[in-house]
């Protein structure tokens, strides 16, 4: 495989009581790219999430993200590694106010840690001070700022959708995973949001890898983009070569390929 | 490096194990370990021991499941744990002496007493319970009410009828033999109503359309609302169904019993909680297997132990069960994504 | 008046005492027609649509479906009156199967044969017949997205109200979905709806509401409005093509 | 000292388990104390000295904690003497907590030896024979009725009471060369019996004893007779399962036959049968175990302030065994009026109780040696012989 | 009524404070639903009467010996049952709680049901130093009163420290929990080693409510540590509010006021009614309160509706 490939999958499997939802998928994800993954309805795009977070178990099938194989491992564990995802129905922290939201995901919080929280709460409380202003910027950018003091419980289907993708990023991973991060988020604020995106992979090199099924969206921003269908990968490449695949266009373009759209 | 691989291939052997046991279903699973038991215990007591306790287990199972009905509907449907739920049980035993007292002959004043309790069942959702539901009162919030609730009413029994121990009177001494093994006649119908209240409940919620409208309901309120559901009416089936059952079992049981006195009910609501969870919330089936799974543990566990460890092995096998089966035993996991 | 199907004046409305989200909002349906509201994040749309169909009562302000007032009805009520509802979040049952789903959908019309409305929803997603035995919960997002339709699809409501019914939705489907939502309105079913997918929405719709901040910025014909270039810059992520 | 000086104004404290896991014992024993409040304002009325008695109670609720809390209450109303707990850890919190400070005399009506163990300063007084010469008494009664050296099966309600007194038979049975067939101890929280039951009678034992209070025997009982291998005539109960009339809770045939000990040997005397008709014209909730001794506590606590002539509780401790005096003129509940005239008079009198004479030991408990071995024929007590242990 | 008696209730509310900081930090702020507080309670009580008594250790080492007794109890329960779901595991730290009880009772080492008894001689010399010195102000006839000041010093202290940390990025990360425990895990939290942690020192908190029931009562039973009291706790959280340290106080306060002020009615009916009036005025004050305020004294009603 590429040798730069922040992941790796190779044959994944994942059954439910019967029913094959990821069939022997095989992909990789180029360090510092933007990646799109789509499929129809129940390719598996969002099981394929889980596995990749550890947040379902693989059947069979290796998952290698940075070097280390990662199948099995336990959610935190990944997501300490730097591989982060958000979730296609948003799971806000709902009791608790939007900036708490962002600082938790904070990441190296010496002050979560009891030990150290008794040894240097003054390490801690600069930490805090350096999180919050991260979050604070955050928060402007997804035009959260006006809701950081509101429990997360009270922001409208959007504004969860954005405080998880804002959480996510707020982590500093090496590789995001968002799953639909434009579905319910207004248009003109989606564009700020990937502009952002791309900003973040040009300066950090961070890697993204996104489902989605705005096309527009996926043509424009990805440098690769990965089909799946019935849970297996049908075709990969550029946003060209992908579209161009007669493969790709009957499993799911359809007539709503972008041309006919625009 | 090497630890990555190592869990690895640990996962591998658990995922071949936990899935051809998970090609079983857990009911089914459960059913199968309980007959082995049952067979080791024939092996190393005698068929006579090893079966009275079965028998003991099922006559103690079916007094937990029963009134654990009642409870599993409200808990499930309605999102409240109704700590107050054993009390409903003793103020049905309670209205029966009432009604017997107030010259009713015995089976008309159990089924007045019934009525009764199924309509003091509806009066506090009318009283407490919806108030606090346009509160959005959380569950814990709810939980006090119902211990206050429950306080209320044991002692509001125990004001008019005192603690003394009461009796219906029924004959608790006579007994059916089979063979060798005996199952008192009262017990006997015990088991009988227990198992019938089980299946009718759970066709009633399986099959006819309030059953569904139940189970909406206590899937998604909100959505339920939209959906056109009548849901105060749906709550106040809920209560009147808990309240019905309650006085059921609670006269059920101090028929079989033979005394009681005010405190019964709360005695036996930790039981009935264990049942109900480690059933499934909401599924009646749940509660009456629950019920058994720990009257039987409980009795078997005297052919073993002191008969004073009973119920701490109940407890012990309880836990040990919810470890093995997280879901409970008619459960299902949910996506985590 | 006559002939507004739906009629929201001076609507307030909020979750808590203190805080209103709506500020008098104002918008009328006309029978048959394809109403779209848009705005940013946050702006109050599906707060619109919660107190449309009774989950958020109005603190001022009228609501009239066909003449009748409905504000403060329960939502149980309401839907009966012909209303129907896709919320925008958890909407389906998750721990019933797809076909208790959409048999729970019927009740507010216990005159409609039930195997005819489930063929015919079927035969709108086929999907979901194949996924009819499968607990709701279990289903991917798209999938989802069909069956909260088809719920709100199956008592024939006269007006459906949907709260962004594309989103999540594969491409394919949301040609489909907004064509079957052409087809029902065609059918005779006021729709009001909101969607992100604006543009679309609105090219598709008779006239259209931007809502901001809880009030009424702009309004117009749906194509129209969508090639305002201030509304398209402002709210519609700019003009595309 | 003593009479007439200044009218007694004696507030008898009733520590009652009126709710709570024991709360079938709060009626009767408030009924026993309430009686004895009526029993002696009335004596002293005809013995034509100004004294008078009132109860004050308070819920226990079978609770060591709140038992604490009761007995403050007590306390501030005024109370001389405390009647209650049943239980021994109650009786301890209790003590120590408070009336050990204030010397207010304690009536506990539990039996276990282990209260002997706590340093009670002389306040504890105990209406009810302690664990170790009740178990003699089974040995004996057993012999007597079965047979020396059988097989007994031991059933015991898994609780101090139980479990001390079941220990203590065992020792004493087995020194006599008799052999335990089975020890069954049974968690009284349970709803049914019928494995302990079944297993009781599976050894086939030549005489069962039975330790344990009628609202738990009412449904062990039962399983008993359901195994249908059963035979009530084996029974020996210990004295929670004492009453002049077997309740109708408990299926008769699980004590028809039954034998039965109970100590200061009163069943048959004078005194037992008037309290009895006094109790059953008085109505109410039907006659319990315990009831004469919890009335001749209060009986004993009044007599002592009488004798005392003063409501002052240190006072009343020290006259306690004025007014059991050995050899001193005897009286009883029918004559107490003339006990209470001669009370006054500082004379030491010896009320011999419903529940029989008091001896008090040192450590407070009684001394009396003297059972009875009744047995439950149609549903009464008959006094079948009189044992003394040593 | 006396100041006896309050001072008992003062002592009472102190110690089922102490116990229900543990389940408010368990519940309120993590989300665990342990209903096993009585079992660590009654492992730590029986630890120091254990020592003390057979093996003649000083009181004062076996403090500290009991409160590591039942942290390790708390890491055991928590291995064993933190995977389960939440109202699993509700019933399952009942069911340990109830094992524990019946342990002590039918076990020979605790006594059985002859309990333990002869642990508090040094507490009562600390108390008897005491009392003089509170007789230069008046309140030496108070016996009561040493173990009350004790008693409140340490829940204040422990209130105190426990309010800290919630503040603290590690209280933080209970919070996520509380709230979904998956999503915080998906920001690299973990979640197990935090629940541990919660559980543990929930259970160092009951051992210490143990020691004072203990010094109370002068006498260890295993009926002491039923499920009751971790009830009463859960109905004293409520009452003063879910999520809030200063409502346990409050609400603790309260409730035995409640519990214990209503002894006080005085009424001319029997006994047995009057102890039945008691509860019932009790549970219509539990239902008018939860009614008036569902929130409890100082929770957050804002909070409380946000929850789904
Ligand atoms: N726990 C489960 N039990 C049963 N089936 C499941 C479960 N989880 C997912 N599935 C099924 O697996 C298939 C893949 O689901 P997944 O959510 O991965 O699809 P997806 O590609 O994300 O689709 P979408 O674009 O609609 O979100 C679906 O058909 C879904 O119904
Ligand atoms: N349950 C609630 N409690 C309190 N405030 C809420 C609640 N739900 C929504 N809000 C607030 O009301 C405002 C409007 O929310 P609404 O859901 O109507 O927005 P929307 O226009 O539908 O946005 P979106 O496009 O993101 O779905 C938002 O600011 C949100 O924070
Ligand atoms: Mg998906
Ligand atoms: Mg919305």
């Amino acid at each position: 495989m590429s040798a730069d490939a922040i992941l790796e999958v190779a044959d994944a499997v994942k059954d439910f009581d019967g029913l094959r939802a990821v069939d022997g998928a095989s992909f990789h994800v180029e360090r510092g790219s933007i990646t799109a993954l789509i499929g129809p309805n129940g390719a598996g795009k969002t099981t394929m999430f889980d596995l990749l977070s550890g947040f379902a178990r693989l059947n069979t099938g290796t998952i290698r993200f940075a070097g280390r194989s990662i199948g099995g491992m336990a959610p935190h564990r990944i997501a300490r590694l730097g591989l982060v995802r958000t979730f296609q129905l948003t799971r806000v922290l709902a009791g608790m106010s939007v900036m708490d939201n962002m600082l938790l995901a904070a990441p190296s919080q010496p002050g979560e840690h009891l030990p150290s929280l008794i040894l240097g709460p003054r390490r801690a409380r600069a930490a805090e001070a350096r999180s919050r202003a991260d979050a604070q910027a955050l928060l402007e950018t997804f035009g959260l700022r006006d809701k950081a003091r509101d429990y997360a419980g009270a922001l409208s289907g959007g504004q969860r959708k954005l405080l998880e993708i804002a959480r996510a990023l707020m982590t500093q991973p090496s590789l995001v995973l968002l799953d639909e991060p434009m579905a319910g988020v207004n248009p003109t604020l989606g564009r700020a949001i990937l502009d952002h995106i791309a900003a973040l992979r040009e300066q950090r090199g961070t890697t993204f890898l996104f489902v989605e099924h705005d096309m527009d969206v996926v043509m424009s921003r990805a440098d690769r983009v990965i089909v799946m269908a019935q849970g297996r990968v049908i075709s990969a490449g550029t946003p060209a070569q992908v579209r161009a695949d007669p493969a790709v266009v009957e499993a799911y373009l359809g007539s709503a390929s972008p041309e006919t759209t625009a | 490096m090497t630890d990555t691989t190592q869990t690895e291939r640990t996962e591998a052997r658990a995922s071949v194990l936990s899935s051809a046991l998970a090609a079983l279903p857990r009911p089914a699973l459960l059913l199968a370990v309980l007959i082995v038991l049952l067979c080791a215990l024939v092996i190393a007591f005698g068929p006579v021991r090893a079966l009275q306790a079965t028998v003991n287990g099922f006559v103690a199972g079916s007094y937990t499941g029963l009134g654990a009905i009642g409870l599993t509907l409200v808990l499930g449907v309605l999102k409240l744990v109704n700590f107050a739920h054993g009390d409903l049980l003793v103020t049905g035993a309670y209205f029966t002496i009432l009604f017997a007292w107030l010259g009713l002959p015995l089976p008309l004043a159990m089924l007045t007493a019934m009525l009764a309790t199924a309509a003091l069942a509806l009066a506090t959702e009318k009283i407490i319970w919806q108030p606090l539901r346009l509160a959005k009162a959380g569950s814990l919030q709810l939980f006090l009410s119902a211990i206050g609730l429950g306080l209320v009413l044991r002692f509001t029994v125990q004001f008019f009828a005192g603690s003394q121990v009461r009796t219906l009177g029924a004959n608790v001494v006579t007994s059916i033999a089979i063979g060798p093994l005996r199952l008192g006649t009262l017990q006997a119908l015990a088991l009988v109503v227990g198992i019938s209240a089980m299946v009718i409940v759970g066709l009633v919620l399986r099959f006819t359309s309030i059953g569904k409208e139940m189970r909406a309901f206590a899937d998604n309120r909100a959505l339920a609302e939209v959906s056109g559901i009548d849901t105060q009416h749906i709550i106040n089936v809920t209560w009147i169904a808990s309240g019905f059952l309650a006085a059921l079992s609670g006269i059920l049981y101090a028929t079989a019993i033979g005394s009681f006195n005010p405190n019964f009910g709360i005695t036996l609501l930790l039981s009935l909680f264990a049942a109900t969870v480690l059933g499934g919330i909401g599924n009646p089936y749940g509660a009456l297997v629950g019920g058994l799974v720990i009257g039987l543990s409980q009795e078997w566990s005297t052919l073993l132990f002191n008969a004073r460890w009973k119920p701490a092995v109940g407890f012990a096998l309880l836990i040990l069960m919810l470890m093995f089966m997280p879901q409970g035993i008619f459960g299902r996991a949910k996506r985590r994504s | 008046m006559s002939g507004q199907v739906l009629t929201v004046a001076g609507l307030v409305a909020g979750y808590v005492p203190q805080v209103d989200i709506l500020n008098g909002v104002a918008i009328t349906v006309a029978k048959d027609e394809i109403v779209t509201v848009v705005g940013p994040n946050g702006a109050g749309k599906s707060t619109l649509l919660k107190a449309l169909v009774g989950l958020v009562t109005p603190k001022s302000g009228r609501i009239a479906l066909e003449d009748k007032d409905i504000a403060g009805l329960a939502p149980s009520t309401i839907v009966r009156q012909g209303l129907g509802y896709v919320p925008q979040r958890e909407n389906v049952f998750e721990t019933m199967p797809v076909e208790e789903n959409l048999e729970i959908g019927l009740k507010p019309r216990r005159d409609l044969p039930l195997r005819l409305r489930l063929e015919a929803m079927y035969a709108l997603f086929p999907r979901l017949r194949e996924r009819r035995r499968q607990m709701a919960g279990s289903l991917s997002g798209g999938e989802r997205q069909m069956l909260a339709m088809a719920r709100a699809l199956m008592p024939q409501p006269k007006v459906l109200l949907l709260d962004e019914p594309t989103a999540g939705l594969a491409p394919r489907f949301v040609d489909l979905m907004f064509e079957q939502v052409a087809t029902i309105n065609r059918s005779g079913v006021t729709i009001l709806m909101v969607e992100q997918n604006a543009t679309r929405a609105l090219a598709m719709s008779h006239r259209g509401y931007v809502l901001d901040l809880g009030r009424n910025a702009y309004e117009g014909e749906g194509p129209a409005l969508a090639r305002d270039p201030k509304v398209a810059d402002l709210y519609l992520g700019g003009l595309h093509g | 000292q003593g009479a007439g000086a200044e009218p007694l104004d004696l507030k008898i404290g009733a520590l009652l388990e009126s709710t709570g896991p024991l709360s079938e014992l709060g009626p009767p024993a408030e009924k026993a104390i309430n009686l004895s409040a009526t029993v002696a304002n009335k004596a002293a009325k005809d013995a034509g000295v100004e004294a008078k008695v009132t109860i004050v109670s308070a819920d226990s609720q079978g609770d060591p904690q709140a038992a604490l809390s009761a007995t403050r209450t007590l306390v501030d109303k005024g109370a001389s003497c405390i009647m209650g707990p049943s239980t021994t850890p109650e009786s301890i919190s209790v003590l120590n907590g408070i009336t050990m400070q204030r010397k207010i005399t304690l009536w506990p009506l539990a039996s276990s030896t282990r209260l002997r163990t706590v340093k009670d300063d002389g306040t504890i007084y105990r209406p009810v024979p302690a664990d170790d010469l009740q178990s003699k008494a089974l040995v004996k009664a057993i012999e007597n009725h079965v047979g020396k050296g059988k097989a007994v099966a031991i059933i015991f309600r898994n609780e101090p009471y139980g479990d001390a007194l079941s220990k203590s038979f065992t020792t004493d049975w087995q020194a006599e060369g008799g052999t335990i067939s089975s020890t069954i101890s049974f968690d009284p929280q349970q709803e049914s019996f019928d494995s302990e039951a079944g297993q009781a009678v599976d050894t086939n034992p030549d005489a069962y004893v039975v330790i344990d209070y009628p609202e738990t025997y009412a449904k062990l009982g039962a399983a008993l007779v359901r195994t249908g291998k059963f035979d009530a005539k084996k029974v020996f109960v210990a004295d929670a399962l004492s009453f002049a009339k077997v309740p109708d809770n408990i299926p008769p045939e699980a004590l028809e036959g039954a034998y039965g000990v109970a100590g200061g040997s009163p069943t048959g005397t004078d005194a037992f049968k008037a309290f009895n008709k006094l109790w059953d014209e008085a109505g109410g909730v039907a006659n319990a175990s315990y009831t004469a001794n919890s009335f001749d506590a209060a009986i004993l606590c009044f007599l002592s302030a009488v004798e005392a002539g003063s409501t002052e509780p240190g006072a009343i401790r020290d006259k306690i065994r004025s007014v059991t005096k050995d050899g001193a003129p005897q009286f009883t509940i029918e004559t107490l009026a003339d006990a209470v005239k001669t009370a006054a008079t500082g004379k030491e009198i010896d009320y011999v109780g419903v529940s029989g004479a008091f001896r008090f030991k040192d450590n407070g408990d009684p001394s009396s040696s003297l059972y009875d071995v009744f047995q439950y024929q149609g549903g009464k007590q008959v006094k079948i012989e009189q044992v003394n242990v040593k | 009524m006396s100041i006896d008696f309050w001072i008992n209730v003062g002592v009472l509310a102190g110690i089922y404070g102490i116990f229900t900081l543990g389940l408010q930090l368990n519940a309120g702020f993590t989300g665990l639903l342990n209903f096993g507080q009585a079992g660590f309670m009654a492992i730590g009580a029986y630890t120091v009467g254990i020592l003390v008594v057979d093996r003649g250790w000083s009181l004062w080492l076996a403090l500290p010996a009991g409160i590591v007794l039942a942290v390790l109890a708390g890491l055991f329960v928590g291995i064993a049952s933190l995977r389960l779901r939440s109202d699993h595991f509700a019933i399952a730290t009942i069911a340990f709680a109830e094992i524990v009880r019946y342990t002590l009772q039918n076990a020979a080492f605790s006594g059985g049901n002859q309990g333990v008894l002869g642990f508090d001689a040094e507490w009562r010399a600390v108390s008897d130093w005491m009392l003089p010195w509170l007789a230069t102000i008046g309140l030496g006839a108070y016996t009561q009163l040493p173990l009350f000041i004790v008693v409140w010093l340490a829940f204040v202290a422990l209130l105190l420290m426990m309010k800290g940390l919630q503040a603290t990025p590690w209280g933080r990360v209970l919070r996520g929990i509380r709230e979904d425990e998956d999503a915080t895990a998906a920001l690299g939290k973990d979640v197990f080693a935090y629940k541990l942690q919660s559980l543990a020192l929930a259970a160092a908190l009951a051992a210490v409510a143990g020691f004072f029931v203990a010094l109370n009562v002068t006498y260890l039973y295993p009926t002491v540590f039923d499920p009751t009291f971790t009830f009463f706790g859960y109905a004293l959280l409520v009452l003063g509010g879910f999520a809030s340290y200063g409502g346990v106080a409050l609400g603790s306060v309260l409730f035995w006021t409640l519990l214990e002020g209503t002894r006080l009615i005085e009424t001319s009916l029997s006994a047995g009614q009057q102890a039945s009036l008691r509860f019932i005025i009790v549970g219509v004050f539990l239902l008018l309160i939860s009614r008036l305020r569902p929130q409890g004294l100082l929770g957050n009603v804002n909070e409380m509706r946000v929850r789904p």
